[in-house]
């Protein structure tokens, strides 16, 4: 079995009285990618914000690269080289393009730098046109390649990305499933909340569905296959 | 029942019961009632900036131009040596006061957050320096206004302003109405629409509302009540001066109202009353009072997070 | 007005809008660019005159009291960030006009406390006390050119920071949404105490510079107050140039306004600042 | 009342804000002039009980209805703030509490709302300055720039200057009121530095005073064109001032180095007592507390009837730090007016300027 | 059939700067019809969306509700004329609860707004139709639940019921389905379907099963300039707008 990249474990996170993830656990492995999947109001990004301590679990665990970081403040979990695309995508509206990605650029922990500004650019055109443009003027779907490859030049080990596909056009939606696929390549683990299930039965190794913050379903793709009819309809039901 | 929250329907009632009653057990020039007075007047200021700051999200520093308006106004119109009615001055300020906060609103409400606070901040700054530099309204020093208005209706007169518990009563029936009012504002559609209009503007308009319109209403109201509070300052102790105008006014009564709990109307009576109680408390302790009145304040800030009204409303709902 | 009175007078107006710009700096950082409503700003500036009014009547030195006056200053930035401050970020604006009103309150009578309430005054430092001749019988010190070259360093380098490093657009993206900030890894915490603690350290320094030109009085930090955030508003808030644009505008418009309609100069820069913002609801240099 | 009951004085001074430098001073020399009481004859025990005002005009009324009602105050001392004084009058004017000013200067206080049981132990605004137009006509100059803030005690003291200064054939070659209480003076000082006047009469105080004189040193023009005020120019604003205030040329109703027997005791005594000497602020309280004690011992402590206490107040000669002086009709002290210039940091006076000077008190119906 | 036109626009054009966000756009839009508005990202659909409804001020141009010209009116009265539109970017009252939302979207048509006392009645039936509204999105189940702390997706869904409160002739949706679930777009789709009988609506969406779905007239617009309007068939069909905005059919097919 290979090393665990993120595990969590019995993680319970409550907004004020409400009680969404109930003793949640799962694990990715270094180099894999996972799909989190689920309808509406699930818990998927609560359970996003939970490892990255934006809302902090009342119990639990979360173990990255083998350390526990269930402690850390974001900033600090961040720093071990995870990158996330919030759902709403988080653009600043005071800032351009070009500093949006400027801000955020740096060589990951060990020194990796394969994603820098040029590169991004040159995976999403439509931003170079729009280089001095502030936050509030882009389209929605230029604000979701941003946000998106803002995360890049971060050079992370892991990409989390909420509903990243939103609001992009076919085209554009196909080149992140093959960014994101090419990054998988290079070592960097992803972890994807996305409502296409086909696509995600391509591009991940591990699915996890979660039905009122439980694991309903958790398993690799030949086993989502045969598990195929139940997930659906915990999907769609 | 126009009091939403359990906590009003404690604390207003418990309020104005305590109100009504409490003259009648002290002398009738006491000098406490002469200051509960000024406070309750001051209430009806600080509501009604509360209302257009914490209802309806216009953030002005600029409101005492209409507590200043409301004196200055009754000494410009009224002759200097005879006594004039009440209830038409109170309708003759009040409308002259809406009429200005309703072309300057429609002027100063394109501007929005900081750019308004600066810009009715301004107007209040001009009408201050332009009566500190009158001669003919007394310059910095002010005004004295040496008749009280009469107060008949149709012959009949059942108040005198020259007894200072009437001149409360005045008040304290001031403050309940004015209250009622803007529970009653609030209540309604238009409060609901306002309401909106300062969670998201955007929205508001997208679903149809002429949103400048119904913040110009709004802000012409709490302009009007304002100046009204500012009437009666001026006549309780017969005496204008340009410092109503200033900044500083507007200041405390902001303070006043974010102490109370923004947008909770009722909690500008709270506000009010702790404020000036605490000051009356450390100014008769201790010449620095300043230091305890500043830290005082850092520390209520702090430890209440809605104000006073968001703190009783944590003890008693529920 | 002749033309030789009236290049006097530009002159004057430019360095006093370059007077109120480097007091108005600080208020750009932290109200313009972080969106922090510190109305006790004044009282930063005050602080930093009676500092360097006491450390120069123990030292001597105008030099070493400026230079403690300011490390003074920054300490008590960090202090007032990480205490109260830091409390209120994700509440209502409002709460920070009460919490700083209420600092307004305690500097004030700890000034009156620890200082009395006489004016007091900075004699100006040896090395800058002489002056060039400028007209007939007039001439212009050279601490106010000294000053004014300051102002003019100071605007270009808080220019340069704030919109062209990283820090900089880090600290704007703060003030857009903290959170995400923090999830770039960024300890937002840490720079955000910096960042207030810089800019009351600006405040404060203003104070410095400008004490041997002025009268260290009690009051002094509300005075200036209003102009600086009408400076700031005229120009846009975010925008450094736009305050440097805006103290400029209301250098000249007051000084002006001060010889050629004494009648109203008292409302000039309130006038100026309500004809920008129907012009421009949104300040001179806004996006 | 009876003789051995207690007596109320009342204070309403600005201990804190932009007045509280002149407040505070003022209550120190009153408290002063108290301290001395406590060794006298009969046993009336003295409660005093203090306000502070701010420089709030607008809580003044309130303030004083305390005193007046609440706490039944004999006497109220205060304020210094104008625009405060007018506050305390529309409320005290006419009732049985006497109150003695010792600071604001406002024209009006014993001028056209004077009133029988309002004092002042300071100066109105028109004192000190009339008598400099005569001392700038001594001096030769034809043509004087004035300037001041506008506000009552700015106004009121270019006019003053103008009346004395105009009546002996001098001419004002432009008189500036500037928005108080803005400190911008230098394109004033450019102006002053273009019209080329004799010299420039000023009215300023405080920090405002330490400003200009300043301003005026750091644009070269001192020594070339005088500089004359009014004596608040130059007072308790010498050490900030420093350097640039050498030369200058005031009139006022004190000088600190004022060689009058009393004054060399009270500053002696006053210094015992707070370590520093006073200033014209602490002369002016001191005397409205020796207004306010001797009234008292002279009924012996009986305070009861207004009338009689009026009178005999009215009546006093009071052994000032600055000279004996006499109320006139309208309560103000009639009172010499003396000539200073600054040399080496101290106010030195140079002649008297007037002699026992009264107030015109227009207005006044007493 | 000219009769049924509803909404027109006629050389419409809106530039930011040197960005010409949408180029002399005309289009017509029908009764009774449902007409989806594809594009790639920033070809100006939102932008297009926002000049029909008024919240931007076309650069030149005009737009017409009925043969009558609007396009310089108020956003405001674009709504009194029956004009509704959804946002792509959720934009909701986050404070009041999801009744709360739609009660402020629905209590416009009945009137008594500068109005201090209405009567029950009136009060019951804007609840009513704030009720509907959230079951007719499927939120029933929320009514009460503070905007601010329900998931995105109902966000999403909360947005399209505000629309529908207002109960508009004409609706203007602008990605609705972004960010919802698999089970929630497809009883959108179902919803769409039946509002499509009665209102004329403009639907602007990337998710093609949807747009295929339910199109009865498309248009492709690329870079602000009009590629094509014509029938789903046509338009799937034509390789420009497989080039610029379709790709490869089947996208998910293909990666990996
Ligand atoms: N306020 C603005 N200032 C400058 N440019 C703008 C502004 N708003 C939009 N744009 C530009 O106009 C173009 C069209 O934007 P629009 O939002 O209409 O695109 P869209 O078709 O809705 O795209 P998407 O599918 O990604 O939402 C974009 O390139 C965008 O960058
Ligand atoms: N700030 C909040 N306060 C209270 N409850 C919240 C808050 N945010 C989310 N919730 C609740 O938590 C539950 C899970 O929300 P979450 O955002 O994790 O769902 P999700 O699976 O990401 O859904 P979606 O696909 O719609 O984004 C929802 O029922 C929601 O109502
Ligand atoms: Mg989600
Ligand atoms: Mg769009």
């Amino acid at each position: 079995m290979s090393e665990a990249l993120l595990e969590i474990k019995n993680i319970n996170t409550l907004y004020g009285h409400s009680h969404i993830l109930h003793d949640l656990s799962f694990r990715l492995d270094k180099g894999q990618s996972m799909s989190l999947m689920g309808r509406n109001g699930m818990g998927k990004t609560t359970t996003l914000k939970s490892i990255l301590g934006i809302v902090p679990p009342r119990s639990g665990h979360v173990y990255f690269d083998g350390e526990d970081v269930g402690r850390l403040p974001t900033w600090k979990r961040m720093r071990r080289d995870i990158a996330y695309v919030p759902e709403g995508r988080g653009i600043f509206h005071n800032l351009t393009v070009k500093e949006h990605l400027q801000m955020a650029a740096r060589p990951g922990s060990d020194g990796r730098g394969s994603w820098d500004y040029d590169r991004v650019l040159e995976t999403f055109p439509r931003l170079q046109e729009r280089l001095s443009n502030l936050g509030t003027e882009l389209s929605g779907g230029e604000q979701q390649m941003l946000a998106i490859g803002r995360a890049l030049v971060t050079n992370p080990r892991l990409m989390i990305l909420d509903e990243a596909t939103e609001g992009l056009a076919p085209l554009i939606r196909q080149d992140i499933w093959s960014v994101i696929a090419a990054i998988r390549e290079s070592g960097i683990s992803t972890l994807v909340v996305d409502k296409n299930i086909k696509a995600l039965k391509k591009l991940c190794d591990r699915h996890v569905v979660l039905i009122k913050g439980k694991v309903h379903f958790d398993g690799s793709s030949e086993e989502l296959d045969l598990n195929l009819e139940n997930v659906e309809r915990a999907l769609s039901l | 029942m126009i009091f939403e929250k359990r906590t009003e329907r404690i604390i207003v009632p418990m309020f104005f019961m305590v109100a009504l009653f409490a003259p009648l057990f002290l002398e009738s020039n006491s000098f406490f009632v002469g200051k509960v007075t000024t406070i309750i007047i001051l209430s009806i200021f600080v509501m009604s900036l509360d209302f257009l700051v914490g209802r309806v999200g216009l953030i002005t520093l600029g409101h005492a131009l209409f507590y200043g308006m409301g004196g200055y106004l009754f000494v410009i119109l009224s002759p200097e040596y005879e006594a004039v009615n009440f209830w038409v001055y109170t309708l003759y300020i009040c409308s002259i006061s809406a009429l200005i906060a309703l072309v300057t609103g429609a002027m100063i409400l394109r501007t929005k957050g900081v750019y308004f606070l600066m810009i009715t901040l301004a107007l209040s700054q001009m009408m201050f320096y332009y009566f500190f530099d009158s001669l003919e309204y007394g310059g910095g020093d002010g005004m004295f206004i040496f008749v009280r208005p009469e107060t008949s209706i149709f012959g009949l007169s059942f108040l005198d302003l020259d007894d200072p518990q009437h001149f409360y009563y005045l008040a304290l029936f001031s403050l309940f109405n004015t209250l009622v009012f803007f529970k009653v504002v609030l209540r309604s559609r238009f409060g609901r629409v306002v309401e909106a209009a300062k969670q998201n503007p955007d929205r508001t308009e997208a679903l149809g509302y002429n949103i400048f319109a119904f913040r110009l209403t709004c802000y012409v109201i709490g302009s009007a009540l304002g100046a009204y509070a500012g009437f009666l300052f001026a006549l309780q102790f017969g005496f204008v001066n340009p410092s109503f105008f200033t900044w500083e006014m507007s200041g405390m009564a902001l303070v006043m109202s974010i102490l109370g709990g923004s947008g909770t109307i009722y909690g500008a009576i709270l506000g009010t009353f702790t404020y000036e109680g605490l000051q009356y408390f450390f100014e008769h302790l201790t010449k620095e009072w300043l230091l305890f009145m500043g830290s005082a304040i850092i520390l209520m800030v702090i430890l209440l997070r809605k104000g006073i009204a968001g703190y009783l409303e944590k003890l008693l709902e529920k | 007005m002749t033309t030789e009175l009236f290049f006097v007078q530009l002159i004057n107006g430019i360095q006093y809008g370059l007077l109120l710009f480097l007091i108005a700096s600080g208020l750009t950082l932290v109200f313009g660019v972080m969106g922090i409503l510190n109305l006790a700003h004044g009282s930063m500036y005050m602080v930093g005159a009676y500092l360097v009014w006491y450390f120069f009547g123990v030292t001597g030195s105008f030099t070493v009291s400026a230079v403690l006056s300011a490390l003074i200053a920054l300490a008590l930035g960090i202090l007032i960030e990480r205490v109260l401050i830091q409390r209120l970020y994700n509440r209502n604006h409002l709460d920070q006009v009460l919490l700083t009103i209420g600092m307004i309150f305690v500097f004030n009578s700890l000034q009156s406390i620890l200082f009395g309430n006489d004016p007091y005054g900075v004699a100006v430092p040896d090395a800058l006390s002489g002056s060039i001749p400028f007209t007939d019988n007039s001439s212009y010190p050279i601490y106010r050119i000294f000053a004014a070259l300051i102002c003019v360093a100071i605007a270009g380098l808080l220019y340069y920071v704030v919109s062209h490093t990283r820090l900089g657009m880090l600290i704007r993206a703060g003030e857009s949404n903290r959170e995400m900030v923090e999830a770039l890894g960024v300890n937002i915490k840490v720079l955000y105490t910096t960042v207030f603690a810089l800019g009351v350290m600006l405040a404060a320094g203003s104070g410095i510079i400008a004490s041997p030109m002025s009268s260290i009085v009690p009051g002094m930090g509300e005075s200036v107050l209003i102009t600086c955030f009408v400076v700031v508003v005229i120009g846009g808030l975010g925008s450094i140039k736009g305050a440097f644009v805006g103290a400029l505008l209301v250098g000249l418009v007051s000084t002006f306004s001060a010889v050629l309609l004494p009648s109203i100069s008292n409302m000039i820069i309130y006038i100026s600042m309500i004809l920008v913002l129907l012009v421009k609801p949104q300040g001179l240099c806004a996006k | 009342a009876l003789a051995s009951s207690e007596i109320k004085i009342g204070v309403m001074q600005p201990l804190s804000g932009l007045y509280a430098g002149p407040g505070r001073s003022g209550l120190d020399g009153f408290l002063l002039a108290l301290k001395g009481y406590a060794n006298n004859s009969h046993q009336n025990s003295i409660d005093v009980i203090t306000l502070d005002t701010e420089a709030k005009p607008a809580r003044a009324p309130e303030l004083a209805t305390s005193l007046l009602i609440q706490h039944n105050a004999d006497f109220i001392f205060g304020p210094a703030h104008s625009g405060v004084a007018m506050g305390m009058i529309k409320v005290l004017r006419g009732k049985d509490t006497v109150m003695v000013i010792p600071n604001a200067g406002a024209a009006a206080a014993t001028g056209s709302l004077c009133a029988p049981n309002i004092f002042r132990t300071s100066f109105s605004s028109w004192q000190p300055s009339y008598p400099m137009g005569k001392v700038a006509l001594d001096k030769g100059y034809k043509d004087v720039y004035l300037i001041s803030w506008n506000y009552g005690m700015g106004r009121e003291s270019l006019e003053a200057f103008e009346e004395s200064f105009e009546a002996g054939g001098g001419n004002v070659v432009k008189k500036v009121l500037i928005p108080f209480p803005s400190t911008n003076f230098q394109p004033y000082i450019s102006d002053i530095a273009a019209q080329d006047p004799d010299a420039v009469f000023v009215f300023f105080a405080g920090g405002g005073a330490t400003k200009f004189v300043k301003d005026y040193d750091a644009m070269g023009l001192r020594g070339k064109i005088p500089l004359l005020g009014s004596g608040f120019l130059t007072e308790g604003t010498l050490e900030a001032q420093g350097e640039a205030a050498e030369g200058v040329l005031t009139t006022l109703h004190y000088a600190e180095q004022l060689d009058v027997p009393k004054n060399l005791e009270f500053r002696e005594t006053f210094h015992a007592e707070y370590g520093h000497y006073p200033d014209i602020y602490a002369v002016q309280g001191y005397d409205a507390g020796q207004a306010i004690i001797n009234t008292i011992n002279l009924l012996n402590g009986d305070v009861s009837d207004k009338q009689a206490v009026i009178d005999t107040m009215e009546k006093l000669t009071i052994n000032s730090p600055r000279g004996d002086f006499t109320f006139s009709r309208a309560h103000n002290p009639i009172q010499n007016i003396y000539l200073r210039e600054v040399k080496d940091g101290v106010n030195v006076v140079k002649s008297l300027a007037a002699e026992a000077l009264e107030d015109p008190a227009r207005g006044c119906q007493l | 059939m000219i009769n049924d036109i509803v909404l027109e626009t006629e050389a419409l054009s809106k530039h930011w700067g040197g960005i010409k966000a949408v180029d002399e756009v005309s289009l017509q839009f029908r009764d009774r019809l449902l007409h989806g508005v594809v594009g790639p990202n920033g070809a100006g659909k939102s932008t297009l969306l926002n000049m029909l409804c008024g919240t931007l001020k076309p650069t030149s141009g005009c737009v017409f509700h009925k043969g009558q010209r609007i396009d310089a009116l108020k956003p405001w009265k674009f709504v009194q004329r029956g004009i509704g539109r959804s946002f792509q970017k959720t934009n909701i009252y986050p404070e009041m609860t999801c009744l709360e939302n739609c009660a402020i979207s629905a209590q416009r048509r009945f009137g008594g707004n500068f109005n201090l006392f209405v009567s029950r009645h009136s009060n019951k039936l804007v609840r009513k139709a704030a009720e509907q509204a959230l079951a007719q999105v499927g939120l029933e189940d929320r009514t009460h639940a503070i905007a601010a702390e329900i998931s995105y997706g109902e966000q999403r869904q909360l947005e399209i019921a505000m629309v529908l409160a207002i109960d508009p002739c004409i609706l203007l949706l602008d990605e609705p389905m972004a960010g919802m679930g698999h089970d929630e777009s497809l009883r959108i789709i179902e919803l769409l379907k039946e509002l499509k009988k009665t209102y004329c609506i403009v639907l602007v969406e990337h998710d093609m099963d949807a747009i295929f779905e339910l199109s009865d007239q498309l248009t492709v617009l690329d870079n602000g300039r009009h590629l094509i309007t014509s029938s789903v068939d046509e338009v799937r069909a034509d390789p420009r707008v497989k080039d610029a905005y379709l790709g490869a059919e089947d996208e998910e097919e293909q990666t990996a």
